[in-house]
């Protein structure tokens, strides 16, 4: 092996940093360092002149590890290593430091204890550099399809748009037939516009224009290249990996043959069969073969195999005139292999009767929204009448009441934010169509967020609709009128109401569609604390999720109104189409390493990783081992800090790389003060290094940052052999609890050191020479402030003296 | 062939690791077929000077068990040492410290305190202490001075071969032995434990490991197939060198760790923490760990990174 | 009965220290919706008690209003609110927290000072008359056992109970 | 027979012998032993929870710890004590820290209360131990014309988090064990709402305007009685007849029953052996329907 050959560049920012480092004892010192080979100091490192330096000894062999001490280490760590890996050098074989924001700065009014300081950077980043090891990239084949899992207006316009941008996509819907919850609403806030209103695909050159929007069934959905529709079908199984997925649909039979039925509907008039229709909120009733309502898609009649007589009957096989009724079509199973899923499952309206004080199970004349939509859709069981179920009597004294089984945290404590327009709009309707009616909505907030909501809600007030600010306790049955009759206060009045109503409608809590948990285990993804599916993050990743290649969108995630999830169901596309576009993912292999050699199988790290990286793996008779994904691991060393016999490494961030850094740190004091080690995560704590720098913050130079690539990597051990190492109180910065870019790793930190705290208490050692801080880049004060505290803290504490420890 | 000489030795330690060498049964017939005890003071008369007299490396092989915790286990440790070519840190004791460790977390003077004043059991109205040397109408009597903080054998001399456990585990002392009449030796520094931890060898099951309170083994119904973690018992299997066949999680008993930490740890009660810490759900889970060194550390304590308790 | 006060208790002010007192923890959970009040007996025959209102008034820090009025005797403690609040609220038991304050700063309607020192001389809060002790045994009832005093003022010592200063205020 | 401790409370023995002799007489006949401890007090109502809930519970767990030295599970007549008992009961079993202070109070008495012991209500211990095909077939009487109105009272059911009685809502124990002595239970208005007993002494005005709408809603229902479990309840409902008679001046005569004393009646026991002529509203007319 070459010996290695460290090139020190110190850049000393247009001669900025001289007026406070010594660079004359700064590069005697480097050049005694062992194994460096080269020192040079100019104005700038990043580019021009100074990159080409570097290049320059790259190429000539000159050197084989580089430390560069340059401003902007962010920015200059990308600039630098992009040149060296032109020049022929691995990129991991690259340190960058910042003796700017992270030395000169922050200790401006102590030069020379600036320069002591600077020392003990460079040496542990010459110490670090001449461990580092090069890592290779790795590239993984995806293959370039994609599953939509559901058939709403989310997984349509994502669907669509997949397809019309040349991917091969399946959409797979449970029901028998495309619109979701969205066809049997009717109508949609704030515009009263049709809810099966698509934006028609782009592929259709003809009769597509820029502006084109089309119902459903005229908008060629089907007809788009690339796009193949599974209804009646659901996933039953998932295997594989990112970019590779093998997913088992079972698509149950419809005994109707799709391309033979020309839905005459002769066969409804022939089945002997009648049932509740639950489409249409029981208000009428249908036959064993049947479509929900007209123009429906696809446009094919389907039979309940669950009330057919089949066999025995057969009526409809005799009248078809196009020998569509297959009644001996079976159930299949399809396996499809996709790159990507997209999860589009939706939500659906949650069943009243467990607010038992409303007693929807027991009174016929309490009804959902979604039934009331029914009744208002003139397509619906009453063509538009709205009536009393129990008599079908007219309804005209109505009272809608808002968060049932919603806010509600005996149930479902979250607002389900669309439920409030979903009331207005229907009180609406019923005002236009019937001016006479008495329509009252109990509300305890009237949410009208969204862009022209509020003008909605004016427009109900316009039209007088009544609204009592209050939750009403109970609805009773007054068996002599035959009322309901609705307990409410008006708050606002401060008087208790016995509101009357022919019939009372409940904005039922939207919650989580049926199977969600399901789908999430057979997906390997997470759901958040009310059981609907959890974005990575909801600010940066709103479709993705903790699996890539894994997206979600639309009221999967939570219940959105129909802008909203269409803008989400365009995001999702866009996200999984950069994901496939490249046919591949290419990732560097910054991933944990198990050595089998001494792995025991205590199962600790796959409990702990976040992105479930880690599995088992046979190893002999009944033995196993770990084992790393290296195309799901994200390199944070969650399971390098939780490994109880030091197992795991990680390839950048190797333990005897860390150690000769952290020495190195302490190696040099020179301020009189106890020396304090900051082990910083390279995220937000790191940063918030950065930012004190930056604006020039104060703090004593004893303080010394070392980078770890997340604080969940840090073992209780580490604390220790910092304190042996001779520092006199160590820092753990890491991310917010919550905020952590690995998920978990700076909770994980936490009761490290909380643990650890404990334990130094038992060895003598003061407790607080160990803190953790959460911080994030603009809280660059509170790490100063920390390390002033801190310092001022351990020199009360007076010097930790060891005892015995060779 | 001229037969192999061997000694063992006992410093600080219980005796144990003594029982676990006849504990071989018949194969100490093996032993003693090819090889002369040359010294073994539980066993044979032999004094410290004829050891002293012996030539140096003159013995093949040395099992010395037993912590250093006096000036005269230090003294045999360094005179065997040159004696042996081979030098065998035999047992917990002489690896890692094991329980006589704890006894870094006072000092010679707290635990003379306790032991000979403060102990409930202890009758001593004359205030006797341990005197290095005292004079009596006899002569001058001595003792070996007793030190601040008990060693490992490796931390007082150069070690070469390991086996840890309280004692070793039977197989493993076969194996040793075999390794010295054959010949067939692993190399230096090496020990005679496997690489692995004890859950290898452990047959309960592993399942979510998520820790929401610390129990004690009353105060579960075990069911003999589930991981003790999965119990919210505190086991040290994880952070501990296999070679026992996991003996105690195998009779309802977790691991107490006397294997000692794995090759690559330089802090098996450390490691133990860091792994007990991440997989715990709740910060309150951390709260109720009492005595952490007694429980993680119960025989490295001497052998870790601290090494012992700083008193003022 | 001393409960102690944290930094946080006295940032809350007032709902932070019925939160802090046996009963009162979920105070804040109220969002005033009025199922309570839509569900109260009391409040549907008096306008005097509401008792959404009553928490509202403790939320926004009137101490003394709250204590020194009506409002917090008219609950019947029938519990209908409680099992109905959307926000789990435990209103009766807010209450009794309301109650026990009140209490402790002396403001205590007088039928309750007569319930206490019922208990603490005979252990019950009913006493028995020696008209209907007698007419037991016509009815083939047993003789009554006695009640534990002794114990009863053991504890009532233990808790201050029996420190309580019964200021004859009259009914609130 | 099952054997519990009888947890009598104040107002029965004080106020309502009439409960206490039909309760003493029925329940034995079905067979349920009721054992008399000595040293039992008061089971700390919701007005000693008003003065200090702390005192409270550590009074209704005293009581609770006598059943558990006898090794009995606890029987209560009365739906207030049933309430406290069972409340302080379910509380200190599911909450340690809560159960550690008030042992640390019953210390002083050289009490521990130790969880191992239920408190029943006694139509649980008629719906449960008993069973309803038992208590069909003991009737002896035919209470088939009577139209009941049941009044369970607040505190058989709520808060049901701890009572764990019945659904609060939607209640069937009670009404089922009407219908098995053979009476129909009816429904009327605000079936579940409170009386407003506990407001007697305090606010009677408030107390009297609740408890009239129970007797016109039970009235107007067509009831034959008012069948109750809670001394309280009942004394509302019974005496209060009277009060809304001066108050008002409307006379209503329902007659309100205890549970126990229509079990007794539906058992075949006499009335005068159930010391019936206790109650204000009299009963006469009902009695003769019952043959």
């Amino acid at each position: 092996m070459n010996e290695t050959k460290v090139g020190v560049f110190l850049s000393d920012c247009g001669n900025q940093l001289s007026q406070i480092l010594d660079f004359d004892a700064l590069v005697n010192h480097v050049k005694q360092v062992p194994g460096v080979a080269l020192v040079v100091k100019a104005s700038e490192f990043w580019r021009g002149e100074g990159l080409k330096t570097i290049v320059d000894a790259i190429k000539g062999k000159k050197i084989s590890r580089v430390v560069v001490a340059e401003s902007l280490p962010k920015l200059s760590e990308i600039r630098v290593v992009k040149a060296a890996e032109e020049a022929g050098l691995n990129p991991y074989l690259v340190e960058v430091i910042d003796l700017k924001d992270h030395c000169a700065w922050p200790h401006r009014d102590t030069p020379s204890e600036a320069t002591e300081k600077a020392k003990a950077m460079l040496l542990a980043a010459i110490e670090r550099a001449k461990l580092l090891e090069p890592i290779e990239k790795l590239e993984f084949p995806i293959t370039k399809s994609v599953l939509v899992i559901g058939g709403g207006i989310a997984g349509m316009q994502t669907a669509e748009d997949l397809a019309d941008l040349g991917i091969k996509t399946y959409i797979v819907e449970k029901s028998p037939f495309l619109g979701g919850l969205a066809t049997r609403a009717g109508r949609f806030f704030p515009t009263d516009d049709c809810a099966i209103c698509i934006q028609s695909p782009a592929s259709d050159v003809k009769t597509i224009t820029h502006t084109s929007r089309k119902c459903v069934y005229r908008s060629g959905f089907t007809e788009i290249p690339n796009l193949n529709i599974l209804t009646n079908s659901r996933v039953i199984a998932v295997e594989g990996a990112t970019g590779n997925y093998k997913v088992t649909i079972e698509k149950k039979p419809r005994y109707v043959n799709e391309s033979k039925c020309v839905g005459c509907d002769l066969c409804t008039t022939v089945c002997p069969v009648a049932v509740p229709d639950e489409y249409n909120a029981k208000l009428k009733k249908r036959k064993a073969i049947y479509m929900n309502v007209p123009n429906v898609h696809p446009p094919v009649y389907v039979i309940d195999e669950n009330v057919c007589k089949f066999h025995d009957c057969a009526k409809c096989v005799e009248i078809c005139p196009t020998k569509a009724v297959e009644l001996d079509q079976k159930s299949e199973r399809i396996t499809l292999n996709v790159g990507s899923i997209v999860v589009a499952t939706g939500f659906q309206e949650c069943d009243p009767s467990i607010v038992k004080e409303y007693h929807y199970d027991e009174y016929p004349d309490v009804i959902t929204n979604l039934e009331l939509a029914r009744m208002i859709d003139g397509f619906g069981p009453t063509s538009g009448e709205i009536i009393k179920p129990s008599n079908r009597e007219p309804a005209r004294r109505i009272v809608i009441i808002q968060c049932v089984g919603s806010r509600d945290r005996r149930w479902n404590p979250w607002c389900s934010s669309i439920c409030c327009m979903i009331s207005l709009k229907h009180a609406m309707l019923i005002k236009s169509a019937h001016p006479e009616a008495d329509v009252t909505i109990c509300y305890i907030d009237i949410r009208t967020t969204g862009r022209e909501h509020e003008y909605y809600y004016e427009r109900a007030r316009e039209m007088g609709i009544k609204f009592v600010k209050g939750r009403p306790s109970e609805i009773v049955h007054d068996p002599e009128t035959d009322m309901l009759i609705v307990d409410v206060e008006d708050e606002i009045l401060r008087r208790l109401l016995e509101l009357e109503a022919d019939l009372v409608v409940l904005a039922s809590a939207m919650v989580p569609a049926e199977g969600t948990k399901d789908l999430a285990d057979m997906l390997g993804i997470e759901l958040d604390q009310d059981g609907f599916f959890k974005e990575y993050n909801a600010k940066l990743r709103p479709t993705e999720t903790k699996r890539r290649g894994i997206f979600l969108c639309g009221g999967a995630t939570f219940p959105k109104d129909a802008p909203t999830t269409s803008l989400h169901a365009h995001s999702a596309a866009m996200k999984a189409t950069k994901f496939l576009s490249a046919g591949k993912v290419v990732k560097d292999q910054k991933t944990a390493v198990i050595n089998e050699e001494y792995c025991g199988d205590c199962e600790f790290c796959p409990v702990t990783c976040p992105y479930g990286a880690i599995s088992l793996v046979p190893k002999g008779e009944e033995h196993f081992v770990a084992e790393v994904s290296d195309l799901l691991c994200e390199g944070c060393g969650i399971c390098v800090g939780t490994c109880p016999v030091n197992a795991i490494e990680l390839r950048h961030a190797r333990p005897n790389q860390m150690s000769a850094q952290m020495k190195a740190l302490v190696s040099v004091n020179g301020t009189g003060k106890p020396l304090i080690l900051a082990m910083c995560c390279s995220e937000c704590g790191h940063t918030a290094v950065d930012s004190s720098g930056m604006a020039m913050m104060q703090y004593p130079a004893n303080v010394r940052v070392m980078k770890v690539p997340c604080t969940g990597i840090l073992q209780v051990h580490v604390f220790l052999e910092a304190f042996k190492a001779g520092a006199q109180g160590v820092m753990v910065v890491g991310c917010k609890s919550d905020g952590c870019h690995y998920e978990v790793g700076s909770q994980k930190a936490q009761k490290k050191v909380e643990l650890a705290k404990i334990l130094l208490n038992e060895y003598g050692v003061e407790p607080e020479r160990l803190m953790m801080h959460n911080m994030v880049f603009i809280e660059g004060a509170d790490f100063a402030e920390a390390a002033k505290t801190m310092t001022e803290r351990l020199e009360k504490l007076g010097s930790l003296q060891l005892t015995d420890v060779s | 062939m001229e037969k192999l000489k061997i000694a063992f030795y006992w410093a600080a330690s219980c005796g144990g690791c003594e029982i676990a060498v006849l504990d071989v049964n018949e194969k100490i017939l093996d032993v003693v077929a090819k090889a002369d005890i040359v010294f073994w003071p539980v066993a044979i008369d032999i004094k410290y000077k004829d050891v002293e007299a012996m030539p140096d490396k003159s013995i093949d092989a040395c099992f010395f068990n037993g912590a250093i915790r006096t000036e005269e286990n230090e003294r045999i440790a360094k005179l065997l040492r040159e004696k042996s070519k081979i030098l065998v840190a035999f047992g917990s004791c002489a690896c890692d410290g094991c329980v006589k460790g704890l006894a870094n977390l006072w000092n010679k003077e707290t635990i003379f305190q306790r032991a000979y004043f403060e102990t409930p059991s202890t009758k001593n109205p004359e205030l006797v202490t341990p005197q290095t040397s005292v004079s009596v109408k006899e002569g001058e009597l001595e003792l070996p001075e007793f030190y601040d903080t008990v060693k490992t054998l490796a931390q007082t001399v150069d070690v070469d071969y390991f086996i840890s456990g309280c004692p070793p585990p039977i197989s493993c002392i076969i194996q040793v032995f075999e390794g010295f009449i054959s010949g067939n030796l692993p190399p230096k520094g090496s020990s005679f434990l496997p690489n692995k931890s004890i859950c290898d060898e452990c047959p309960r099951e592993k399942k979510e490991h998520s820790i929401t309170e610390i129990k004690r083994i009353y105060e579960i119904e075990d069911d003999f197939k589930t991981c003790f973690w999965d119990q919210q018992v505190i086991c040290m299997g994880p952070a501990t060198r296999a070679g026992c066949g996991a003996q105690c999680p195998k009779v309802n008993i977790p691991c107490t760790g006397c294997g000692g930490p794995g090759p690559r740890v330089a802090d098996q009660g450390a490691a133990m923490i860091s792994a007990m810490a991440s997989i715990a759900t709740d910060p309150s889970v951390i709260e109720q760990v009492v005595d952490p060194i007694g429980t993680f550390y119960k025989y490295s304590l001497a052998n870790s990174i601290l090494r012992r308790k700083v008193i003022k | 009965m001393v409960h102690e006060k944290d930094d946080e208790t006295l940032r809350a002010g007032f709902s932070g220290e019925i939160k802090h007192r046996l009963g009162g923890e979920t105070i804040t959970l109220c969002y005033q919706c009025g199922t309570c009040a839509a569900s109260c007996p009391v409040a549907k025959v008096t306008e005097k008690f509401n008792p959404r209102g009553v928490i509202k008034l403790a939320l926004l820090g009137e101490r003394q209003e709250v204590l020194s009025g009506s409002a917090i005797w008219l609950c019947s403690s029938c519990y209908n609110c409680q099992e109905r609040c959307p926000q789990k609220v435990e209103i009766a038991d807010v209450i009794y927290a309301l109650r026990n304050i009140a209490i402790m700063s002396g403001h205590t309607p007088n039928i309750y000072s007569e319930f206490a020192s019922g208990l603490m001389k005979e252990g019950r809060i009913v006493p028995i008359s020696k008209f209907v002790e007698k007419k037991r045994t016509d009815y083939g009832l047993p003789p009554l056992k006695s009640a534990g005093v002794e114990a009863i003022k053991k504890i009532l010592s233990t808790t201050g109970f029996d420190k309580i200063q019964w200021k004859k205020e009259g009914t609130p | 027979m099952t054997s519990y401790a009888l947890f009598l409370g104040c107002t029965i023995p004080a106020r309502q012998p009439h409960y206490e002799a039909s309760a003493r007489k029925a329940l034995p006949q079905l067979g349920i032993e009721l054992v008399d401890l000595d040293n039992m007090t008061c089971c700390a109502p919701p007005p000693l929870q008003s003065i200090d809930l702390e005192t409270s519970l550590s009074i209704a767990a005293y009581n609770i710890c006598l059943a558990e030295e006898a090794d009995l599970n606890m029987i209560t007549l009365c739906t207030g004590c049933f309430e406290s008992l069972a409340m302080a009961n379910t509380m200190l079993k599911q909450n340690e820290k809560l159960k550690a202070r008030v042992n640390q109070i019953l210390s002083s008495a050289g009490k521990e209360f130790k969880g191992n012991k239920e408190v029943k209500h006694y139509l649980q211990v008629l719906t449960q131990d008993v069973g309803l095909d038992r208590l069909k077939k003991s009737v002896t009487k035919d209470l088939s014309s009577l139209k009941v109105a049941s009044f369970s009272g607040c505190h058989l059911l709520r808060p049901s988090a701890l009572l764990k009685f019945d659904d609060p809502e939607r209640p069937h124990v009670f009404d089922e064990l009407i219908e098995a002595l053979g009476a129909k239970s009816i429904w009327y208005r605000n079936k579940l709402k409170c009386c407003g007993g506990l407001l007697r002494g305090y606010a009677d005005d408030v107390a009297l305007a609740i408890a009239r709408e129970k007797i016109v809603n039970t009235t107007k229902a067509g009831a034959d009685c008012i069948v109750t479990l809670c001394p309280f309840c009942f004394l509302t409902l019974d005496l209060g007849q009277m009060l809304i008679k001066s108050a008002f001046h409307e006379e209503y005569n329902i007659p309100v029953l205890h549970y126990a004393e229509l079990l007794g009646l539906a058992l075949g026991i006499e009335p005068k052996e159930l010391a019936l002529d206790f109650h204000k509203i009299r009963l006469d007319k009902l009695l003769s329907e019952i043959r």
